[in-house]
């Protein structure tokens, strides 16, 4: 309260598999939630968190895997007033997320969508090497 | 994943009973669909009202089926959105595409 | 599958105020139903897991909130296969859990039944120095 | 705290509706019985059918309303426990302590 920062931080480690998906999404999901700062529709929010996090770490199991056995996916979401970060970490050789155009929407494609809804949900997407590997980070004000 | 099917009125209907349609069961439901349009059932309703949850696998997964349904000149329906998983539809348009009902009421006989 | 072992990191950092209970207690409740390996009740264990992080956590905030402003609670929670630990950290002058007697439960006290709890729900329960504070560890095994 | 409050057959009845009662509002609860106490309302009954999860403190808060409301010659029931909640309460004993019912309309009236 008063001058006081919220600060939040979740950092969450599972095996590279899509089994996980729906526990990234659900914690995602309660961290919305909790979000008191946030003065717009928090269940739309909670969406859509869940929804980028699911994208990013399905991208970072299918496109990104690494071959050693063991093999995980590292999530974090930091929240620090109205800034909300999310980072997802993969292992694999990495891409050029300029590069990649938006969805032709009528082309009726099963896939290409992942990215297109970070971009519509959050602020900004970028992706970079980090940490013997590469980083997705989505931001978003939580105005 | 968890799926029920039943015939009625000249109509194979599915009835997704999982929370999130997403990567990790999106797979399975488009195979399920394909083997079922192999099967000769080409008038196909997904029921989606227990779904509160998809991602860009899941609305890929739908595409699919509803790509080769019309390949065996078959019908793709969707019923039962939940409100959210409706505006995903907007967002990507394939609300233009798909035929979508409200509930599985509204689904016209398909003799 | 198979010969892997799963692991599950989570680790969350919120300021040291009561209304973050809830989004420990939920956090813990969506790990516990994703626990695949655990072949007793997951809604009772959901439950436990929530129970037993809220009681450490309010103890970490009533008995040993540092002075300083921007205080957090930290809390980790890990599954290596079917070991389950939860870290609670705090940064207060510690105590001696040892010497925390079990609560007179005909006595009718307000106050004094939260290590109980931990004692009850998880398999071991331990409090020592570490990282510059005190860590609370509960451990269970998830036969 | 989201606390309903209603008078009924001479009793009054506290709704919570919060699905937590926990170290958060526990303090809250607590203080609100005790200004019932200290306005007269010795009749209490408080409906916990919407509450799924209590911690030792939301137990320490009910105590203090029973021993208060005990202080003053007054009545503390328990009604609509959910089946976890319930657990606690036998788990610490304290089901031999408060009178506990099924739901509201098991409490007889209070006149
Ligand atoms: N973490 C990643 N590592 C390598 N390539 C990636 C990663 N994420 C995305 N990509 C590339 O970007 C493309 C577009 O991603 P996306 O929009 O999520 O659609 P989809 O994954 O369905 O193809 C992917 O097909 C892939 O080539
Ligand atoms: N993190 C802690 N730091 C210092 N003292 C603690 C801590 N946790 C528990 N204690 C001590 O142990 C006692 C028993 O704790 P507990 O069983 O949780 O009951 P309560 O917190 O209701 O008193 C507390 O009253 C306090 O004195």
């Amino acid at each position: 309260m008063g001058g006081e920062t919220d600060i939040i931080n979740v950092e969450i480690v599972v095996p590279n598999q899509t089994r996980y998906l729906s526990l990234i999404g659900n914690i995602a999901e309660q961290v919305a939630k909790a979000l008191d700062v946030y003065t717009g529709d928090r269940d739309a929010l909670a969406y859509h968190l869940n929804l980028v996090l699911t994208e990013a770490m399905v991208n970072a199991i299918q496109h990104a895997s690494p071959s050693d056995a063991n093999k995980t996916v590292r999530v974090c979401m930091q929240i620090c007033d109205k800034d909300l970060r999310i980072f997802v970490y993969d292992h694999g050789q990495g891409f050029d997320l300029n590069a990649v155009p938006p969805p032709n929407l009528d082309a009726l494609n099963e896939r290409g969508r992942g990215i297109f809804f970070m971009r519509t949900f959050m602020d900004w997407v970028s992706y970079r090497k980090a940490d013997n590997g590469n980083v997705l980070e989505m931001y978003k004000k939580l105005a | 994943m968890n799926i029920s099917t039943e015939n009625r009125n000249g109509r194979t209907i599915l009835s997704l009973k999982e929370e999130r349609l997403d990567a990790h069961n999106s797979g399975e439901l488009k195979d399920y669909i394909l083997k079922l349009l192999e099967d000769g059932h080409t008038r196909l309703v997904i029921d989606l009202s227990g779904v509160r949850f998809i991602d860009s696998s899941g609305l890929g997964a739908l595409l699919s089926g509803y790509k080769n349904a019309s390949l065996r000149s078959g019908s793709f329906l969707l019923a039962g959105l939940q409100p959210r998983v409706q505006s995903m539809f907007e967002l990507t348009r394939l609300h233009r595409v798909f035929d979508i009902y409200p509930s599985l009421r509204e689904v016209p006989d398909g003799n």
